[in-house]
Order: C-alpha cells, then sequence, then structure tokens
C-alpha cells in the first residue's frame, strides 16, 4: 500500500497522468501544493480523477490557499497536515511525484 | 536489507535532476541493492548520440556505462514512456530492461525505498 | 515512528520547502521522530543564510534553524550540490580558497550517503520535490 | 621544471595541464616518487574518468586494479601503500582528476 503524492497541476503537465498509469488501486493518492488543481470539479481533469482507481485526497490547507474550496469535486475529500502524516503512516511508503 | 528503487523522470540538460538521480544511484549501490527505473522524459537521458559538450554542459550520458560496475544491474525503462515518445530500445546508450505499467507497480510495492527525481 | 525528509525545492521559487516544514511540525505534533532534514538539488539554497526575504514574509533558512535547534533535528545539505551552488561552510570556503561562506547555523555539509542512510535507518522517507 | 598552478591542497587549477611531467612534480609535493606500480595505477584511473567521466569510488578503484592488473594487487592495501592515508584523494590529485569533495 502506497502513498502517492502528487505537487504538479495536470492543466502544466503529466505528472498526475504517469502517477495514475502507476499506482494501483489499493494505493492512495494526495494532491498537495498544485497538485489540487486536479481536484476541480467541471474541469478537463475532473471526469479522470472522479473514476480513478485509487483513493484520491486533497490536502485542504493548499486548495484553501488557493481560493478552491468551493470548486472541490464533491466525490473528493480532503484532508489536513495531520491527516497527511496519518496518511504516511498508515501506508507502507511514501512515493512523490513532482 | 532494504531495496531501493530510483526513480529518474526528467530529460537530462533541461534540469540538472537526472544527473543528481544518477549520483544518488551510484551512491546507492555502495550501501543497499539498487534498481533504476527511467520513467516519463527521463528515457531521453539514455537517447544516444548525445553531445552537450555543444552547449557546454558536462555530457553524462557516459557515466550510465559504468552502473554495472557498482552493481547496479537491474535498471528498467517504461515501454509506456518510450512509445509515446516514438522511441524504441535502439535508441538507447544502455542495456535496459523494457517494462510494462504493471510491472512498474510492482516495483514500487517491492522496494522498501522509492526515491524519485 | 522515525522520520525523514527529503527536500529537493529552492526556497520562495518552490514551495517544496514550505510544505517540508509544515509537515515536520506535524509529525513533532503527533510524536514522531525525525532521524534527519536532508536538502538535495536546489534545496541546498534553504541553508542560505544570506537570503533577505521582505520583512513582512517568512524567512525559511532560520525558521528551519530554530526548528531544528529547538527539537534537536539534524539538517543536512549535500555537499556536492551545495559547493555547485554556492551554498559553503566555513572548512569548505577555506578549501575551496573563497572569501566568505553563508551556511545558516544548524545546518550541515555531508555527502549524499547521507540520504542513503535516512533511508535505511527511517520507517519513512518522505520526499518534497520541485 | 616549470611551476604548475595548483590550489592550496595541491590540485590542479586547470585540468588540462596535466601531463606526465606535472604528475612527477606533483607526486614530488606528496614526497612521493613515481614507480611502475603507481604509473599504471594512475593510467587505469584516468582511462576510468575519460571513459564514464567521473572519478571511482574506492570499492570500485579496488576492483578495477583486481580486474585490469591482477588479484595480488587488487586490494585496498597496495593502493594504500602506493598513495598513503587517503589513496582515492591522493589518486585524483596526482593522475589530475577532479578535486573530490569531502564527503567522507
Amino acid at each position: 500500500m502506497i502513498l502517492h503524492t502528487v505537487n504538479k497541476s495536470p492543466y502544466a503537465d503529466q505528472t498526475l497522468l504517469s502517477c495514475l498509469r502507476a499506482a494501483s488501486e489499493k494505493d492512495t493518492l494526495l494532491l498537495i501544493e498544485d497538485g489540487v488543481y486536479g481536484a476541480l470539479k467541471g474541469g478537463e481533469y475532473s471526469a479522470l480523477v472522479e473514476s480513478a482507481a485509487p483513493r484520491i485526497l486533497v490536502l485542504a490547507p493548499d486548495l484553501e490557499a488557493r481560493g478552491l474550496l468551493d470548486k472541490l469535486s464533491t466525490t473528493i475529500a480532503t484532508v489536513d497536515y495531520a491527516g497527511f502524516v496519518e496518511l504516511t503512516v498508515t501506508h507502507d511508503k511514501v512515493v512523490s511525484w513532482f | 536489507m532494504k531495496s531501493f528503487l530510483i526513480i529518474t523522470r526528467r530529460s537530462p540538460y533541461g534540469t540538472s535532476y537526472g544527473k543528481e538521480a544518477l549520483d544518488a544511484v551510484l551512491m546507492a549501490s555502495a550501501f543497499v541493492p539498487v534498481s533504476l527505473l527511467f520513467l516519463d522524459d527521463g528515457v531521453f537521458q539514455i537517447k544516444q548520440h548525445q553531445d552537450a559538450d555543444c552547449i557546454e554542459i558536462k555530457d553524462y550520458s557516459p557515466t550510465f556505462a559504468v552502473l554495472e560496475q557498482y552493481d547496479v544491474k537491474n535498471i528498467y525503462v517504461s515501454a509506456s514512456s518510450l512509445q509515446h515518445r516514438g522511441l524504441t530500445e535502439k535508441d538507447l546508450v544502455l542495456d535496459v530492461e523494457v517494462i510494462s505499467d504493471a510491472r512498474i507497480a510492482n516495483l514500487l510495492d517491492t522496494n522498501a525505498v522509492v526515491l524519485s527525481f | 515512528m522515525i522520520f525523514s525528509l527529503a527536500v529537493y525545492g529552492s526556497p520562495y521559487t518552490y514551495q517544496s520547502s514550505d510544505s517540508a516544514y509544515q509537515f515536520a511540525r506535524e509529525l513533532l505534533n503527533q510524536g514522531h521522530e525525525i532521524y534527519r532534514i536532508f536538502f538535495y538539488h536546489d534545496g541546498v539554497y534553504n541553508a542560505n543564510r544570506l537570503t533577505i526575504p521582505p520583512q513582512d514574509e517568512i524567512n525559511i533558512s532560520s525558521r528551519w534553524s530554530s526548528f531544528a535547534g529547538e527539537n534537536n533535528i539534524e539538517l543536512v545539505v549535500c555537499v556536492a550540490s551545495a559547493l555547485r551552488r554556492g551554498v559553503l561552510d566555513d572548512s569548505e570556503s577555506r578549501r575551496y580558497e573563497k572569501d566568505t561562506h553563508n551556511i545558516e547555523q544548524n545546518f550541515t555539509l555531508s555527502g549524499l550517503g547521507q540520504l542513503i542512510d535516512a533511508g535505511i535507518v527511517s520507517d519513512r522517507l518522505v520526499t518534497f520535490g520541485s | 621544471m616549470h611551476c604548475i598552478d595548483t590550489d592550496r591542497e595541491g590540485y590542479l587549477k586547470d585540468l588540462s595541464d596535466w601531463s606526465a611531467d606535472v604528475a612527477v612534480q606533483l607526486a614530488e609535493s606528496e614526497s612521493l616518487t613515481l614507480t611502475d606500480n603507481h604509473w599504471e595505477v594512475i593510467h587505469l584511473i584516468r582511462d576510468f574518468y575519460m571513459k564514464y567521466k567521473i572519478s571511482p569510488t574506492m570499492r570500485v578503484l579496488v576492483r578495477q586494479v583486481r580486474d585490469k592488473l591482477g588479484v595480488e594487487k587488487g586490494r585496498s592495501f597496495h593502493l594504500l601503500t602506493l598513495f598513503p592515508d587517503n589513496p582515492l584523494k591522493r589518486l585524483s590529485k596526482i593522475a589530475g582528476l577532479p578535486k573530490p569533495p569531502n564527503c567522507d
């Protein structure tokens, strides 16, 4: 079980797509920094992210910082830094995509 | 002993990530079993016929040939990364194993530590 | 659990060192141990004590330094990456005949082997890339 | 004998200044007299550097010496005898390779 982090916007580069290609169903993917743009509703990548096999979460402070709390896709849950730390504990390792 | 997987995802020269990933591989090889995976634009690092001297950057592509001396024998390249970029194994300077996305997922699972660059 | 962090982003250009700091602080809140924070690639600039942000912005290198001092955490800067980018301590400065040095307190220059060691010793190694 | 430009630790400032004569002078400043045994290792490490564009680690150097010059010489002890204290640093200096970073 792997926790993947992605910190790049899918609108800017392929990092999120690469991560999804390598991630397994049992993994979790946490969108941080500019990665949070991948979690918006009604965007070009929304359908892809909403239907992705691994569970997808978003780091709330990065979302809030960017003024996007009202644009978050309804199917995606958020965590704060406490939740981020807990995820690193409950998964076997962390793989960072940047 | 923990095994390490080092993933190199950036093209050469555009950033120094590729060179610094290779440094990390060589260093890791002294301590732990290490595998190296070329993924995404990382595959361009081992494209044949590089000549970075002409842009006055040190050409580090010859260094890949030293990996064997450093006991780095598990060297993988993503098949889909090659294919998306119109490259084949024949374009590469290194003898590598071309692997599927499923094998990549398996590598991520089976190595204790994954470092990406 | 024992954690180590790797930071690759230059401060003020990338968010990665801010994220790493927030994460590190939360690790301690939850009672985890931080074995080492390793700065590699442009992350070595986090150790430059000569940075001068405007007064209404965070001073990133001194924030790391006090965090490390207060919590007894090792901040290690890859020496090869640092030399290339002009982050020097007193001894490297003398070794390369430079007229000054600029490493922030509580950071130390050491080899890339320290990153590998952090991966071996820690239960989790978390990378903050740029 | 002409003057060679070195830094305070005795490394060549410009690696392209290196020649066999320069190597002899660099060795003298380390109080070493180069013998055939030294030279074969100097050539070996230079060949390695030219081919791979990096300096080997001690472990890899020992193995190279063993493979190319035989088991008897392929031991750290042999290299330590030829280039005392820190063979890799001394060899880099005398063979005109880049100054290694201090990371031990």
